[in-house]
């Protein structure tokens, strides 16, 4: 059929021509847009920054509904009135072009087509539902960011359906280390460092993974005259407060920690009433650490004995006042065969030096405890965890529960456990060892939802895309704090929502539970947020207005039991035995041995850098170009002896990967290690992801620590040449 | 009247970029200019090392080599002792960036300046040779500048340094803060502590 | 590398060459004092004007913000006489019009007087020094140094005289033939400025750490072929070498005494020689500039 | 030409260019089929700036619908390594105001958009909900102009794409640099074309 005029779907609607008609060309440019003075008048709105996931306390100044600035806010704990650079990059997140801005979903042809919310919720209700009927609730996972609005509409939902199988990032974060603790202190506490007279960091470093109250609680030790040992394979950012570094090898981190007990007990330099009175098994332990003398961990660390008898006494003779610091993913996270054991060290020194909950140790400190209202429905009772986290007789019952073993995913897909998953702001296909395996492993879901601000690695597998709203545009819940003086902050929406059809997680997971008939086991935010407040006895309105209320401190010096099997701290530990290890800690060897004249592939933190999201953040990716930021870190003299210098282009490959990048020739980093920054290398089509580098978890194959099911992340060997050469 | 002055402990920085940060989004420059830049040195040979970081951006000399080149006279040291630029004189010659023994100056232009100019709408920087004023226009507001508020490890101390009794004056006294290269005579007003 | 790069060498260069030119035209008038070499002193003058303000227009080109807002560049002199940029520019620009004057009496025929000539010397002396001491000023330890203006000065007068070699023969190829005076003063300015790029180098790398860098930079490092092959070779050791032999060959023959037509045996040879070996000059006075501006590194501050 | 035709050939261009940036239909495709390529090509000729050969290289002769369909999802929709979202801001710097972020670039809802948003409430017309975080989006700048044209404000037409239209060269650039092929990076080629020929100032 001819068709001689063509069906107009004209998208403009003037209501008068004659305003069109009539309109003056002034109105085009020159002095037609708000002029500076605005931002005089525009208003400051708290927040909390989503740079990394510390989320400190900022506001946002915004003016004709456009973010202008933002600030540290200087009531929040965290932040003090501070930001790192991450805040500034991030801030003009919600105008990226990036963002994802309506429901899609994957047709047949395995390419994704936009549809409406209410065809999104009414699929993936049906399809959530049928899977459920067919494999159980445990077929079901959901993986998220471990946050208060996640757990109320997130876990909450899962619950509801009857699986118990929650997921975060921590696995390739800290598992280990949350695993060990779990076992010997029952929980992880935080060092007070800007109290203690001596602070062993192990491969923590406070101005790598920055979080600005504990750089500032270091600084503050610092100028009390407090001593700072670093041990880090690599001397990292936070090198210039300590007074000593040490520059061990890598994955030994054991040994170091075992010499310490061993010569804190032959010294007698601990606190031998408190390991008495409150430890479990004390005496087996004293026992098993008499194989551990220094000159033996000086073969394991290359670190002299001198340096490690030193770092003993100084620990022992200033105790209680001394500490091992927590750390966070640093060395013992998830990235060695020892990690879990690493991590009961470090938790039993803390113990020797009788640090526990005492002002200068290791503080545990509780939050404010935040309720939901009354009247909503309750979840039943849960169908076992997928991973056997915390279940005897599983492997991984040693493993702690809050996190599971998120990167076992393609292997419990692989064997028919799990059928359907929801993944929010987490992208465990990129930030889990193995590309192609997770990749496999998540694309044989039949199900897999991912709500996300823009596409990750693990939205391009998913089934459906969830757009949501940035972390300006939205409210979430309030939530506590913790430390010495706990806070209750909140995240308020500071601008309008760019797109108008993202959603606030809380709507996206509410509206889904209307649609499968949950509703009972949901409120809105407001009403959340409201009685949690008034069930604490603070004003809503008032943390509206300053984002942050502190709380009267609930913290009480000394040793309060622990909450372990035995309640004491568990110097040896029967949960280790039964699972088929030994009760007191010992030395493992790392998993891979690096054979002559390759490198153990490290990796860390930039300052700049959160996760592997923030590369796609133009100011942030811009600084990584100008100071060459993604390049590997080599020894100078193994460099010299591969003939590679300082800024050359060279090829790191093992069997599993091959890649190109620059070469950092430094003095500043052991022989063994090679160091490259874990941001880089996305493989999500993204504007500023072209040739950003490679990722770390390309070289690292799919793999288990036995005790916590980590995935031993720095389990790697990789070779070094010069491109070209 | 006063003369303004700052410390940047560099044992307390971390180089993590956030001043510069802070700065171009005070400044409202684009991704890719910057007021401050960082160096870094290593020294010693493993396991023995140090490694130095250096922001550095306009150390606001009392005798400014910069302000003695301009031949417009745009650079000028105002009554607070900051050395400002007056963007309505200069011509762009960049003498000021080459005299300048700390590299401070920054020539600001790009395609982008010459798209989307609502010219009396905003700052216009059209090729003048810019460089850090301490962000004089927060200071005259009783405020610090962008990149000591910014400072996670409170390395950056602002003040007036003639006023003895000041934050800054005392720190200076009290970590022996040096300007750097003071052998230049510029009489620079950043001091370090390193 | 600093803020300036091609455009002001190229500046640097042009002013030079201005300079040179006019001195040369001057040195016909009263050193070889020879009426024959008239057409290559109007020559001399007149080139220095073009070049001149060839040569402000790159500076001002240079200058973007002075480019797009043009009243601004009645700032200029501003800041007289501490800005070297001040003082050069007032003096490039009193040249300039004195070039324009003189080139306009030359051209009507009209008596010059002699302090006329005078101040453009001065000025052109100046200018040439002027080029040195803008950059001799700034605080970049390899431009540092009091030799820096004398040899700019040096290199700016000889290629300045190449330069008005080449427009004189062009004009009358008869010129050839007298310029033997000129020619010993432009081979001294050449051996002079060997021995002073030598040892600005020497000196350079002996008292400071970062412009020792600069100098390896130069010697051996990215900027080695422009001047070993661009500077040394084609810019000083062919202009020597032709003039020296030139010099040489004519103290054996004697000079005709007048000029007639069967004499002009100045051959087509000849003339292409004069503007190969006067060009190298030229294009090793650029060499020279563009060297010194791309081999600053500024001072290092970690010290 | 009358002033009177060319405005109204340039309006009818201005809607022409705006409805191929639209989702396309069917209809859509066999009208460009039958009618409207032969129309949209008499049309841009009659401007004698513009080169036939060159016209007629930006247009196809025939399209398919399931492979403009196909080319527009992956251009303009679908999140991926070859979308490109065609709205002044992006281009532009964000902000001119004296204010933190000012030079940013790369993100919605800057000046321009803010400008555009001005602009469409001074004329009093309503923008659709979906292009509310980008009121600078190509299609609604190219419906604006027809609209002006059509109504016979050249004055305002000339000021607008002096200020709004001088990003359509960064547009293209970035096309290419996506690998884009086929019709729509033809037709976006031809928006840059007359713009950048000047021809709404014939």
């Amino acid at each position: 059929m001819l068709k001689s005029k063509m069906t107009r779907r004209t998208f403009l609607k003037a209501s008068a021509i004659t305003g069109v008609v009539a309109a003056s060309a002034s109105y085009v440019g020159r002095g037609n847009i708000s002029d500076a003075s605005s931002i005089q008048d525009a208003e400051k709105i708290p927040n909390l920054c989503n740079g990394c996931s510390s989320r400190c306390g900022m506001t946002v100044t915004v003016s004709d509904g456009r973010v202008v600035r933002v600030d540290g806010n200087p009531l929040h704990s965290r932040s003090r009135g501070t930001l790192c650079g991450r805040a500034h990059g991030a801030a003009l997140l919600a105008y990226h072009p990036d963002r994802l801005t309506e429901p899609l979903k994957k047709n047949e042809n395995g390419e994704f087509e936009p549809i409406s919310w209410e065809q999104a919720y009414k699929e993936i209700g049906e399809k959530l539902q049928t899977i459920i009927n067919e494999h159980g609730p445990d077929s079901f996972a959901y993986f998220q960011n471990p946050k208060r609005v996640q757990r109320l509409y997130g876990d909450r939902f899962v619950e509801a359906l009857g699986s118990a199988n929650i997921f975060s990032h921590n696995a390739s974060c800290n598992l280990s280390r949350d695993t060990g603790f779990k076992h010997v202190l029952g929980g992880v506490p935080s060092g007070d460092v800007a109290n203690a007279k001596v602070t062993l960091f192990i491969g923590r470093s406070y101005g790598d993974g920055i979080r600005p109250s504990q750089l500032q609680n270091l600084v503050t030790a610092k100028d009390n005259g407090s001593k700072i040992y670093i041990v880090d394979p690599r001397l990292n950012s936070t090198s210039n407060l300590a007074d000593e570094w040490l520059p061990i090898k890598p994955g030994t981190d054991l040994a170091l920690l075992l010499a310490i007990a061993n010569v804190l007990i032959e010294e007698n330099l601990y606190d031998k009433e408190f390991c008495e009175e409150h430890g479990n098994r004390f005496e087996d332990f004293e026992r098993e650490m008499k194989q551990y003398t220094p000159e033996w961990a000086s073969d394991k660390t290359d670190l002299s004995v001198d340096v490690i008898k030193q770092v003993a006494r100084d620990l022992g003779e200033n105790r209680p006042k001394a500490i091992v610091e927590q750390s966070w993913k640093g060395a013992f996270g998830c990235n060695y065969e020892n990690s879990t054991e690493t991590a009961r060290m470090v938790g039993l020194v803390n113990a020797l030096l009788g640090n526990i909950n005492v002002d200068g140790g290791m503080l545990f400190t509780s939050g404010p405890s935040l309720e939901s209202p009354d009247n909503l429905k309750e979840p039943g009772e849960l169908k076992p965890r997928v991973d056997g986290a915390g279940i005897k007789g599983e492997k991984w019952y040693l493993a702690d529960t809050a996190k599971g073993v998120g990167n076992a995913v393609p292997d419990f897909v692989k064997e028919g456990k799990l059928k359907a998953a929801f993944c929010q702001h987490h992208n465990p296909v990129r930030n889990h060892p193995d590309y192609e395996v997770m990749k496999e492993g998540y694309e044989g879901l039949d199900l897999l939802v991912v709500v996300d601000i823009w596409m990750s690695e693990t939205a391009e597998v998913a089934d459906y895309v969830l757009p949501e709203s940035s972390w300006l545009e939205r409210t979430e819940a309030v939530e506590g704090l913790g430390g010495k003086t706990p806070t209750v902050n909140l995240r308020v929406q500071a601008i309008d929502k760019i797109h108008p059809k993202t959603k606030n997680f809380s709507e996206i997971m509410s509206e889904l539970a209307d649609e499968m008939g949950l509703s009972d086991y949901f409120t809105d935010l407001e009403t959340e947020n409201r009685t949690a407040c008034e069930k604490l006895g603070i004003s809503y309105d008032e943390l509206l207005e300053q984002g942050t209320i502190q709380l009267e401190s609930t913290w009480e010096p000394g040793y309060q039991g622990s909450n372990t099997e035995s309640g004491k701290v568990e110097f040896a530990c029967q949960a280790f035995e039964d699972a088929g290890f030994t009760a007191v800690p010992k030395w493992v060897e790392p998993k891979v041995t690096i054979p002559e004249g390759e490198f153990r592939l490290i990796h860390g933190k930039q300052n700049i850098h959160s996760h592997t999201y923030s590369t796609n953040i133009p100011k942030l990716a811009q600084i990584s170009k100008e100071y060459n930021l993604d390049s590997v870190w080599i020894n100078k003299k193994r460099a010299d002896e591969l003939g590679i210098k300082d800024g050359d282009p060279v090829i790191i490959e093992n069997e599993m990967h091959t890649g190109k990048t620059t070469a950092k020739v430094t003095e500043a980093i052991h022989p063994e290690a090679a160091f490259y920054p874990s941001h880089y290398g996305s493989r999500a089509s993204l504007t500023y992801n072209d040739d950003n580098g490679l990722s770390i978890n390309d070289y690292t194959p799919h793999q288990y620590e036995a005790m916590s099911g980590a995935p031993n992340m720095m389990e790697t060997s990789v070779q070094i040449k010069k491109d070209g050469a | 009247m006063a003369r303004y002055g700052m410390l940047i402990d560099t044992i307390k920085c971390v180089n993590c970029y956030a001043c510069s940060l802070a700065c171009q989004t005070q400044n409202g420059l684009p991704d890719d200019e910057n007021f401050i830049y960082f160096l870094e040195k290593e020294e010693g040979t493993f396991p023995n090392v140090k490694r130095d970081f250096l922001p550095v951006q306009c150390q606001h000399c009392d005798e400014p080599a910069c302000e003695e080149v301009c031949p417009t006279g745009a650079t000028y040291k105002d009554e607070d002792g900051i050395v400002v630029l007056d963007n309505s004189k200069c011509i762009g010659c960049k003498y000021c960036g080459v005299a300048c023994p700390y590299s401070a100056r920054v020539q600001l232009h790009d395609s982008m300046y010459k798209k989307g100019t609502y010219e009396d709408a905003g700052r216009e920087y059209n090729y003048t040779v810019e460089k850090c004023r301490f962000c004089k226009e927060l200071v005259d507001n009783g405020e610090q500048p962008a990149c000591v508020t910014t400072c996670i490890s409170n390395a950056r101390i602002f003040g007036d340094l003639d006023d003895p009794e000041s934050e800054l004056s005392k720190a200076i006294v009290e970590k022996k803060a040096k300007p750097l290269r003071a052998d230049l005579g510029t009489k620079p007003k950043i001091y370090y502590v390193r | 590398m600093t803020m300036w790069g091609m455009l002001i060498a190229i500046y640097l260069f042009l002013a030079g060459i201005s300079a040179g030119s006019y001195i040369t035209g001057i040195l016909c008038d009263w050193y070889v004092k020879d009426e024959r070499l008239i057409k290559l002193r109007k020559a001399a003058i007149w080139l220095a004007t073009p070049v001149l303000g060839l040569g402000l227009g790159i500076l001002i080109f240079d200058a973007e913000a002075g480019l797009f807002n043009p009243w601004r560049m009645a700032f200029l002199f501003n800041n007289l006489p501490f800005s070297m940029m001040s003082t050069g520019t007032l003096i490039i620009t009193l040249f300039f019009f004195l070039l324009v004057w003189h080139g306009w009496l030359e051209f009507k025929n009209k008596f010059v007087p002699n302090w006329v000539k005078v101040t453009g010397l001065v000025l052109a002396l100046g200018t040439a020094a002027y080029t040195g001491l803008l950059i001799g000023l700034a605080q970049v330890p390899f431009w540092n140094t009091p030799m820096l203006p004398i040899l700019f000065s040096v290199s700016g007068v000889s290629a300045g005289i190449a330069a008005a070699f080449i427009a004189g023969v062009m004009w009358d190829k008869s010129i050839i033939e007298f310029i033997i005076p000129l020619k010993k003063v432009h081979l001294g300015l050449l051996v002079f400025e060997a021995f002073l790029l030598f040892s600005l180098l020497y000196v350079a790398a002996s008292r400071d750490v970062t412009a020792a860098q600069s100098v390896s930079m130069i010697l051996t490092g990215e900027l080695a072929l422009w001047f070993w092959g661009g500077l040394v070779f084609i810019g000083l050791v062919i202009p020597i070498t032709s003039e020296s032999i030139e010099l040489i060959k004519h103290k054996q023959v004697e000079p005709p005494l007048d000029l007639n037509l069967q004499h002009f045996s100045a051959g087509k040879g000849e003339v292409m020689k004069l503007y190969f070996v006067e060009g190298a000059t030229i294009f090793g006075g650029f060499c020279l500039r563009l060297i010194i501006i791309s081999a600053a590194i500024p001072i290092n501050v970690m010290l | 030409m009358t002033q009177t035709t060319t405005m109204q050939n340039k309006s009818e261009i201005y809607s022409i260019l705006a409805e191929g940036l639209k989702t396309p239909t069917e209809d859509w495709v066999s009208w460009y089929n039958d009618i409207g390529r032969e129309k949209l090509k008499s049309l841009l000729i009659s401007f004698p700036i513009l080169d036939e050969q060159e016209v007629s290289n930006c247009l196809p002769k025939q399209l398919d619908f399931k492979e403009v369909d196909h080319l527009y999802r992956s251009y303009f929709i679908l999140p991926g390594p070859q979308r490109v979202v065609p709205a002044e801001s992006i281009y532009k710097q964000w902000t001119v105001r004296n204010s933190a972020f000012a030079l940013s670039k790369g993100f919605l809802m800057g000046d321009s958009a803010e400008h555009m948003n001005n602009i469409f409430k001074e004329l009093d017309i309503e923008i659709p909900e979906e292009f509310s975080f980008m009121p600078d989006h190509l299609i609604l700048q190219l419906e604006l102009l027809s609209l002006l044209e059509e109504n016979g404000n050249e004055e305002f037409v000339n000021e607008f794409i002096k200020e709004h239209l001088d990003w359509t060269e960064d547009l293209v650039a970035e096309c290419t640099k996506k690998q884009w092929s086929g019709f729509y990076y033809l037709w976006i080629q031809l928006i840059h074309m007359f713009f950048h020929k000047e021809c709404w100032k014939c």
